[in-house]
């Protein structure tokens, strides 16, 4: 073979010989396997301290949580353990405002309840709450985004008038008027923040579809006359749904911490319930010390401290999976 | 266009938004159990139950829904809220009454959240994955995740009851006084704290994102000092994308303020909010709400222009 | 079953504990090494007297209420007690109240029931009128009336329909009535010559009968006209003399019929437009010892003593009864007082201890009890007239329907651990019911002494007796545990606690299953308790009812909210339609209140109570739990604060009062 | 001496993955005016270098070692007023340390002289000074000075006789930013990229200007006019005031030429300045870039990875593989007479005006990973003529100053290593030859 420039002409460089290596494909968009990227948080989040801790704390939290007390489900008890040294509900297992000691590790609260054991039940409440309303919050949120982004036209933006109208709503007070009108409880708590916790994936999702579906495999799927669902949910989806994971581990807390707010407002549980926000509502009065009074820190300073560290291993975990995903989601809210 | 132009533009825009905001709002106090004669008769002996036709009359109560929405849709555009019936005051009176206070409280939070925010956010970025980046890291993430009630509760156990710091009462000096500032520190940083950790976050990750960009070599390369590349060049770029998330982080502030407001016994419009949910005061409920959904959505205007101040990419779509 | 009595037992025992260890936590921080110190809640019900020349004028006295604003100025349209709190300074009435709840006469020099007839709707028929109903609400008819009108009556036999002429009474015709002496009872008084508003007029007989104009169309316009016909001014409208007139023999008219009494300037203003937070020349205006200065929504209420009070005017010595000291003060010693709000208790205790109020009231236990046993605090404690009870569906379901029985609830209320509710929820603030109404009420509801109505031998029961519950299920034949329910609103946390003792109470006996259950806050829940259905529930549920009332002056108040037809799906009947409570119970207690006998004679009146109350107490509909206590708390710069046992007078009683020679001032 | 020397410059990234070396051993001269390339594909190492001139090399990339010298007699005036301390004297030095001065130094550092020229056969420092293969400013360049504590750490300054120049990699950082786009500018290889979208092209150009050359404003903004009018674009004044979004692809080049021209540099390093562009606009650019660069008499190192863009700019050449020079030339002599294989290679696989094939003939295979480059010889894995003599030995660069001045190649091929020599001729339209197909034995 040969090339030439101008006059000059070179023969005899031969590299046909050489074995053909394929072009470096690198910056071209390739279909993801989605277990690759669980894989990839996998890896990240064994090797990252702060998320190790996150992790641990999360679990232990919750398993805390779920064998503190027996469960029975319609009378058969399906969780027989019981961590918590006290009935977290038993009036007066201690005395008034105990401080914390070797019997009370948290002390006891205004009925001589101890606190260290509701607590460690409240965390049944908040985090239960908080993967459940991820859990239906995203699965629509996903399934409205990736229908509005991917037909697109006229249905994508009556959807997205629509989420416009969601966003208009600032997400804890409209919970707050939903419970508040329509009464409390674990179901209606999930429903309302399910409600006003949906559209973020939904507009998330939207976002990324638009940009994963102009990728070749898509195109070619497409022309190779696969069914829309099929496409979307095998090709699209799984590409675009990388910044959804990432805002569903930050949302957990942002739940947990709505929860918990409402709890501490008065709404959403009744009084007596070991759950964080309730528990603090509870002892705001230990605030008042009266003259010559001391303060029973530890009816407030735990229950909180719970809440905080919860939601901050949450969210350092959130942190590393975005890291990871290098997917620039910036969870909006938190702080109640 | 011109940016008066757009201004109008997005606000005619919004107005559908608010309309819905009010629509949903209006119907979900319909579908709810109850209504304020039912909460006056529960709660007040001295209302009689054979009264409820008659109060409910007179609220016209009786008329329907779409009728009541109507009626209530008129007098919010002539400024006219409607009647808080239990207490037979207007609606317009206690908003005018309120709003100042939490707006005050709410720009309180802001401005310590963009202070603490932004040189906090530059610092990590130039620092990143330095000492300084993890601290600011930290902080953000603790800032995040500390519940905003209970963090309230610390600093008002702590400063103003323990150490006596801080007022625990209105000083009733007026608006714009020491005093009142004094008082405002606490629910203030309570506010702030959540919206400046997120701002911090952002800032940091943009402004990180900026400093690997080739302008910012290229300006290097022109002999720039350092300082003025980052505080020129970077930070205008990384003040963009911040931009739109604290429009985002308004949602967030006005919630915040409901619950701020309760534990420091704040009086602004969340807490006239809450009591309003209880009694079922609908009037009330629906301008707090619209309120809010005002609010928030002036936010994201606010957002748009400064992007078009800072972008001028953006700004020739105006 | 064995282990779960061993564990109650436990409990009961370290529940004695914790009375015990708070009062010991609390000594621990107050005079360190003695543990003793218990919370000593005497000393707090003894007065606090003044040396009247010690005496000192003016000052500013800073005022924590619980709530964070006025909810509404106008007092004819006003039903929260917070807000008369204010008022009460500002506008004087035609009687006072004591601090034992004995009425003096205030503003009306003279003031008895006169004449009394036995008349009933029937007889009004004569002078009632044709009208058709504008519109009918499920069966409540509403009239196109001109202004300051209403119908008072319409004749049982007409059913209320739309388009459909029905005879009616209204004000116009009860003037007529009145004229041919067709009423139920006549008061007659006469006014102090010589008082005058805040804005200079004086009070004639005009602004009594005028006054009444102002509560038609308000929240309260049932409350006022179910008993009132008519007013009139015999010696003309300057004169000073009133007549007052009631639809039937009421012996409680004497107390209800009075109204606020407004300036001429007012007469016309339509309920609830009275408030200068809309409308800023609207400044309530009356002839009480404060008028409104400063006011802005929520955050400030300023009063200022007023120039010209009429005490000054007609002087102590004409005030009949008066027979104190001739140098105690005609006006309060106090200048100015600031209404901050400040509806955290929390917050009023921390804002009382920094010293930015000087009096508080309803604080959380443990505060009020180190301020008690502080140097530097005082509180004031008195018996009031609230109180809690619970209520039985009294329904008799296929399901359920054990309340049906009155055994059961009699029962039921003997295992009510009254006083441990007290000393251990109430910290001792409180007062473990006996008798079916409190002390300060019993003026008028009892011929003996209040404490001989409380040992009567069908008194309730302060500690919990299982013999005798045991017994009475005995006679109801139940098997037992007889599974039941107490529920309560969820807002409430002492309430709930208390239930939580009477629940273990009632598990313990092992008479009982209990279960507390605290459906919703308290709105919602009556609420709910109100929807149809809801009754037939409760009583399949066995679910008793148990919240808290202000309770009044009045005996009659108590009972008939609790038990009578006419409140069910009111507060507070959730359980008592027609017909659910026996004729004659209803009847006796129509009879202690409504008659000539007992409108016209007290005493007669009060036999009439001491026979029903047992009857209350046997038939067990309504149970009262506890009677609460009034407490105030103030700073050492408040001298002779005393608490008034109605919530609503607490301050204006404690700034003046000659009745006990009461009066406060500020010593700083 | 030249007006830019870059001696042995060496610069690694320490990255999470190991240790990149994408510069290795570099060394060349450019001389004032003069237009000088750099070829070679995409991770050669080009850029490094480009940016190491201007010590702009952030974390975690370092300068290793080496000297950049950089002799302009009114920079250095200048920076010797503002650093008056800094300065040695090499003429000095050599009086006060003779040989056994220097020798005896030796001795206290213990620098094993084997180090000082990279030869092993260099083993006694005696010999070597005494050879003159090592003067007292080679020891300064290569930083020897300073561990011998002849000269101290800020010495960046330095004097020669007639000659003075300027050490960048020894001078503080200001000093060095007093010479960044004002005596030494580059160009970046995506104007797109390298203007802030948020500040006006005028602007972008007045602010060095008003750093460097300290003009007010108003003069700073005519200058940039002039600037832009010169690069060729159109009603430049009004222009001025416009986002660099409103600029065409091509105009946005020339702002940034236009930029790099703003304080009349001696230096421009032109970072692939017309790959960004189509060729219509990549010819018109570099005709600009030519004549610009004649007119002020400004020297540019020119780095592409087309041999055809340098054929059209550049005196000399410098092909790069792998972060090391494979192949020093002027730039005629490079075409008619390449030495090194990848040279060949890259040749062939210049676009040729006509040219019908779809594809081009491209060199299989791409640049070796520089965390580990191969063994011996880094071009082998792709050389066609790649034996196992490439696979052991490296390479050094063997000098042709018989053919020319500063041509030199590094393949085994010049130091008969090879069995089966190179095979490729180079031939043109009229078939006469240039040189014989070389093979080893033939050679010299």
């Amino acid at each position: 073979m040969s090339t030439e420039r101008g006059r000059i002409r070179i023969t005899g460089f031969e590299t046909d010989h050489l074995e053909e290596r394929e072009p470096d494909t690198a910056r071209e968009e390739e279909y993801v396997e989605p277990q690759s990227m669980w894989r990839r948080i996998a890896n990240r989040l064994v090797r990252d301290r702060l998320a190790l801790i996150g992790i641990t704390v999360v679990v232990v939290m919750a398993v805390t949580a779920f064998l503190a007390r027996p469960i029975t489900v319609s009378g058969v008890t399906v969780q027989p353990f019981s961590l918590a040294p006290y009935d977290p509900t038993a009036t007066a297992v201690g005395g008034r405002h105990e401080a914390p000691s070797l019997s009370h590790y948290m002390g006891t609260d205004r009925l001589g309840r101890d606190l260290f054991s509701r607590v460690m039940v409240g965390g049944r409440y908040s985090i239960s709450i908080g993967l459940v309303v991820t859990a239906l919050a995203s699965t629509f949120g996903v399934i409205y985004g990736s229908v509005s982004g991917y037909f697109g036209g006229w249905v994508d933006s009556v959807l997205m008038r629509f989420l416009d109208l969601v966003f208009a709503f600032p997400a804890l007070v409209l919970a707050l008027i939903l419970v508040a009108l329509f009464g409390g409880g674990f179901w209606p708590l999930v429903g309302a923040f399910v409600l006003v916790g949906w559209a973020s994936y939904a507009r998330i999702i939207r976002g990324e579809i638009l940009k994963v579906k102009q990728n070749e495999y898509v195109l070619a799927a497409k022309a190779l006359g696969a069914r829309d669902q099929s496409v979307l949910f095998r090709h699209i989806i799984p590409n675009a749904i990388a910044p959804v994971i990432v805002q569903a581990t930050l949302s957990v807390g942002t739940v947990v911490i709505g929860v918990a707010a409402l709890g501490f407002l008065g709404i959403g549980f009744d009084p007596g319930t070991p759950e964080w926000g309730t528990i603090l509502d509870g002892e705001r009065d230990t605030l008042a010390t009266g003259d010559g009074g001391s303060w029973y820190w530890w009816a407030t300073v735990f229950p909180g401290l719970m809440i905080f560290l919860f939601v901050m291993s949450m969210n350092m975990i959130g942190d590393v999976i975005n890291d990871a995903l290098d997917t620039q989601v910036d969870d909006i809210g938190g702080g109640g | 266009m011109s940016l008066q132009k757009f201004i109008l533009r997005r606000i005619l825009a919004s107005v559908p938004v608010l309309i819905g905001v009010s629509i949903i709002t209006f119907g979900l106090m319909q579908l709810a159990p109850g209504d304020v004669v039912d909460h006056m008769i529960a709660a007040n002996p001295n209302v009689q139950p054979g009264e409820a036709a008659r109060l409910r009359q007179e609220y016209g109560l009786h008329e329907p829904i779409w009728a009541q929405y109507l009626d209530w849709m008129q007098g919010v555009l002539t400024g006219d809220f409607g009647e808080v019936y239990s207490s037979s005051r207007d609606a317009s009176a206690i908003v005018r009454a309120r709003l100042p206070e939490t707006l005050l409280l709410a720009a309180f939070g802001w401005v310590f959240a963009i202070l603490i925010a932004i040189p906090g956010g530059i610092y990590a970025a130039i620092n990143k994955d330095q000492l300084g980046d993890d601290v600011s890291r930290v902080f953000a993430l603790s800032g995040i995740s500390i519940p905003n009630f209970w963090l309230g509760l610390m600093l008002m156990a702590l400063f103003a009851v323990y150490l006596d710091w801080f007022p625990t009462l209105d000083p009733q000096t007026g608006l714009l006084s020491r005093e009142m500032l004094w008082w405002l520190i606490l629910p203030g940083i309570t506010i702030g704290t959540a919206a400046s950790a997120n701002l911090m976050r952002i800032m940091r990750t943009s402004m990180a994102e900026e400093i690997n960009k080739e302008y910012v070599t290229a300006a290097r390369a022109k002999g720039l000092p350092k300082r003025t590349v980052y505080l020129k060049h970077v930070l205008r770029n990384s003040l963009i994308s911040v931009t739109t998330v604290a429009a985002f982080l308004t949602a967030s502030l006005v919630s915040g303020s409901v619950v701020v407001e309760v534990v420091f016994g704040w009086p602004g419009l969340g807490r006239e909010l809450i009591q309003a949910i209880q009694l079922r005061e609908i009037n009330l409920i629906l301008i707090i709400t619209l309120l809010t959904g005002v609010v928030i959505v002036l936010a994201n205007l606010l957002a748009d222009i400064v992007y078009g101040l800072l972008d001028p990419r953006i700004r020739d779509e105006y | 079953m064995a282990s779960n009595n061993i564990s109650n037992l436990n409990r009961r025992r370290i529940l004695q504990g914790i009375a015990a260890t708070g009062a010991v936590g609390l000594a621990g921080c107050l005079n360190g090494e003695n543990g003793e110190a218990d919370v000593d809640v005497d000393d707090a019900l003894e007065r606090n007297e003044v040396d009247i020349d010690a005496i000192q004028e003016g000052g500013r006295l800073e005022f924590a209420l619980p709530r964070d604003s006025i909810d509404d100025y106008d007092w004819a349209d006003s039903s929260a007690a917070e807000d008369s709190v204010v008022f009460d300074t500002v506008y004087d009435g035609l009687t006072t109240a004591d601090s034992t709840g004995e009425t003096h006469l205030w503003m009306a020099e003279e003031y008895e029931p006169a004449e009394a007839n036995d008349v009933s709707v029937e007889d009004y028929a004569e002078y009632m009128v044709e009208m058709e109903p504008e519109s009918v609400e499920d069966g409540v008819p509403s009239f196109d009336l001109d202004e300051n009108n209403l119908v008072i009556m319409q004749h049982p036999d007409d059913e209320p329909e739309e388009g459909e002429p029905m005879r009616v009474l209204t004000r116009d015709e009860a003037a007529d009535a009145v004229e041919d002496g067709t009423f139920g009872i006549r008061l007659e008084g006469r006014l102090h010559e010589g008082i005058e508003f805040h804005n200079g007029e004086e009070v004639t007989a005009e602004n009594v009968v005028r006054s009444y104009d102002r509560f038609v169309g308000s929240v309260n316009e049932g409350q006022w006209f179910d008993s009132f016909l008519h007013a009139t001014a015999p010696d003309g409208d300057d004169g000073y003399t009133f007549e007052l007139y009631a639809q039937e023999a009421d012996a409680a008219a004497y107390l209800e019929l009075p109204p606020y009494i407004f300036p001429s300037e007012h007469f016309d203003v339509p309920a609830g437009d009275l408030d200068p937070r809309d409308d800023g020349d609207m400044v309530p205006v009356g002839t009480g010892p404060y008028e409104i200065a400063e006011f802005e929504e929520g955050s400030r209420l300023l009063l200022e003593r007023t120039d010209n009070y009429w005490v000054e005017e007609v002087g102590l010595e004409n005030i009949p009864w008066y027979d104190g000291p001739e140098d105690f003060p005609e006006r309060p010693a106090i200048e100015e007082i600031n209404i901050r709000f400040v509806d955290d208790s929390a917050g009023r205790s921390n804002a009382l201890e920094d010293g930015d109020v000087d009096i508080a009231y309803e604080l959380p236990s443990e505060a009020r009890n180190n301020f008690h046993s502080s140097e530097s605090f005082a509180v004031s404690a008195n018996p009031a007239f609230g109180f809690k009870f619970m209520q039985f569906p009294v329904e008799d379901t296929d399901e359920g329907g054990a309340f049906a029985q009155r055994e059961v609830r009699q029962a039921v209320s003997a295992l009510i651990p009254r006083q441990q509710i007290v000393d251990l929820v109430e910290q001792g603030w409180g007062d473990p019911a006996r008798a079916p109404i409190p002390e300060p009420a019993s003026g008028m509801g009892t011929a003996m002494d209040y404490e001989d109505l409380e040992s009567q031998d069908w008194a309730y029961n302060v500690e919990p007796d299982p013999e005798e519950a045991e017994a009475l299920l005995e006679e109801a034949g139940l098997e037992r545990p007889v599974e039941v329910t107490v529920e309560t609103n969820s807002d409430d946390e002492e309430r709930i606690d208390k239930m939580e003792l009477v629940v273990d109470q009632l598990n313990e006996s092992g008479l009982f299953d209990a279960e507390l259950e605290t459906p919703a806050a308290l709105g919602d829940w009556t609420a709910e308790l109100y929807e149809d259905g809801a009754r037939h529930d409760s009583a399949e549920r066995n679910a008793a009812a148990v919240i808290g009332l202000a309770g009044t002056p009045d005996p009659h108040g108590f009972h008939q909210v609790l038990h009578h037809p006419r409140m069910h799906n009111g507060c507070c009947n959730f359980f008592f339609p027609e017909g659910a409570l026996p004729e004659e119970f209803i009847e006796q207690m129509e009879s202690c209140r409504f008659g000539v006998d007992v409108a016209e004679d007290p005493d007669t009146r009060r036999q009439a109570y001491d026979e029903f109350w047992p009857e209350v107490a046997d038939l067990s509909a309504n149970v009262i739990v506890d009677y609460s206590l009034n407490t105030g708390t103030v700073s050492n710069d408040v001298v002779g604060f005393n608490v008034h046992p109605q919530t609503q007078a607490i301050l204006r009683y404690a700034l003046y009062n000659p009745a006990d020679q009461q009066i406060t001032y500020l010593d700083r | 001496m030249a007006l830019l020397e870059v001696e042995n410059l060496t610069v690694k990234f320490y990255t999470s993955e190991g240790v990149v070396t994408a510069v290795d051993g570099l060394s060349y001269t450019i001389d004032r005016g003069e237009k000088f390339g750099v070829v070679g594909e995409s991770g050669a190492g080009k850029s490094v270098t480009a940016l190491s001139l201007l010590r702009l090399i952030e974390s975690p990339g370092e300068i290793e070692s080496g000297s950049i010298r950089f002799a302009d007699p009114d920079t250095v005036t200048r920076l010797e007023e503002s650093y008056p301390g800094h300065v040695v004297d090499v003429e000095d030095l050599r009086d006060e340390y003779n040989r056994e001065k220097l020798v005896s130094r030796f001795e206290e550092a213990d620098i094993p002289a084997t180090e000082l020229t990279d030869n092993p056969r260099h083993d006694d420092v005696e010999d070597v000074l005494a050879a003159g293969k090592l003067d007292v400013r080679d020891l300064i360049d290569r930083g020897h000075a300073t561990d011998l504590g002849l000269i101290d750490e800020e010495a960046f300054i330095v004097y020669d006789g007639d000659e003075q120049y300027i050490d960048l990699l020894r001078a503080p950082e200001e000093a060095v930013r007093t010479l960044r786009g004002n005596n030494v500018s580059m160009i970046f290889q995506d104007a797109q990229t390298a203007l802030n979208p948020v500040y006006t092209v005028g602007e972008q150009i007045a602010e060095a200007i008003r750093h460097h050359l300290d003009y007010d404003d108003e003069e700073a903004k005519q200058r940039a006019i002039e600037l832009l009018d010169r690069v060729g674009i159109p009603d430049a004044e009004s222009r001025y005031t416009d986002y660099p979004h409103e600029f065409s692809g091509g105009m946005q080049q020339r702002a940034v030429i236009a930029m790099a021209l703003s304080c009349d540099p001696d230096v421009i390093i032109a970072d692939e300045p017309t790959t960004a562009l189509d060729v219509t606009t990549e010819a018109k650019i570099l005709d600009l870039l030519e004549e610009l660069t004649d007119e002020f008499d400004t020297a540019v190192q020119l780095i592409t990875h087309d041999l055809g863009v340098v054929a059209e700019l550049c005196d000399r050449v410098m092909v790069m593989y792998a972060g090391q020079p494979v192949e020093k030339a002027p730039v005629e002599e490079l075409y008619y007479d390449p030495k090194h294989p990848y040279t060949v290679g890259l040749m062939s696989s210049i676009p040729r005006i006509g040219d019908d094939r779809e594809r081009l003939q491209t060199i299989p295979g791409a640049m070796p990973d520089l965390i580990e480059t191969p063994s011996g010889c880094s071009f082998h894995p792709r050389c066609p003529y790649a034996e196992e003599a490439c696979k052991q030995k490296e390479p050094r660069m063997v000098e042709f100053d018989s053919e020319s001045v500063d041509r030199s190649a590094k393949c085994l091929e010049y130091t008969d290593d090879l069995d089966e020599g190179v095979g490729y001729t180079v031939t043109v339209e009229d078939e006469r030859r240039m040189n014989e197909p070389v093979s080893g034995d033939q050679h010299e």
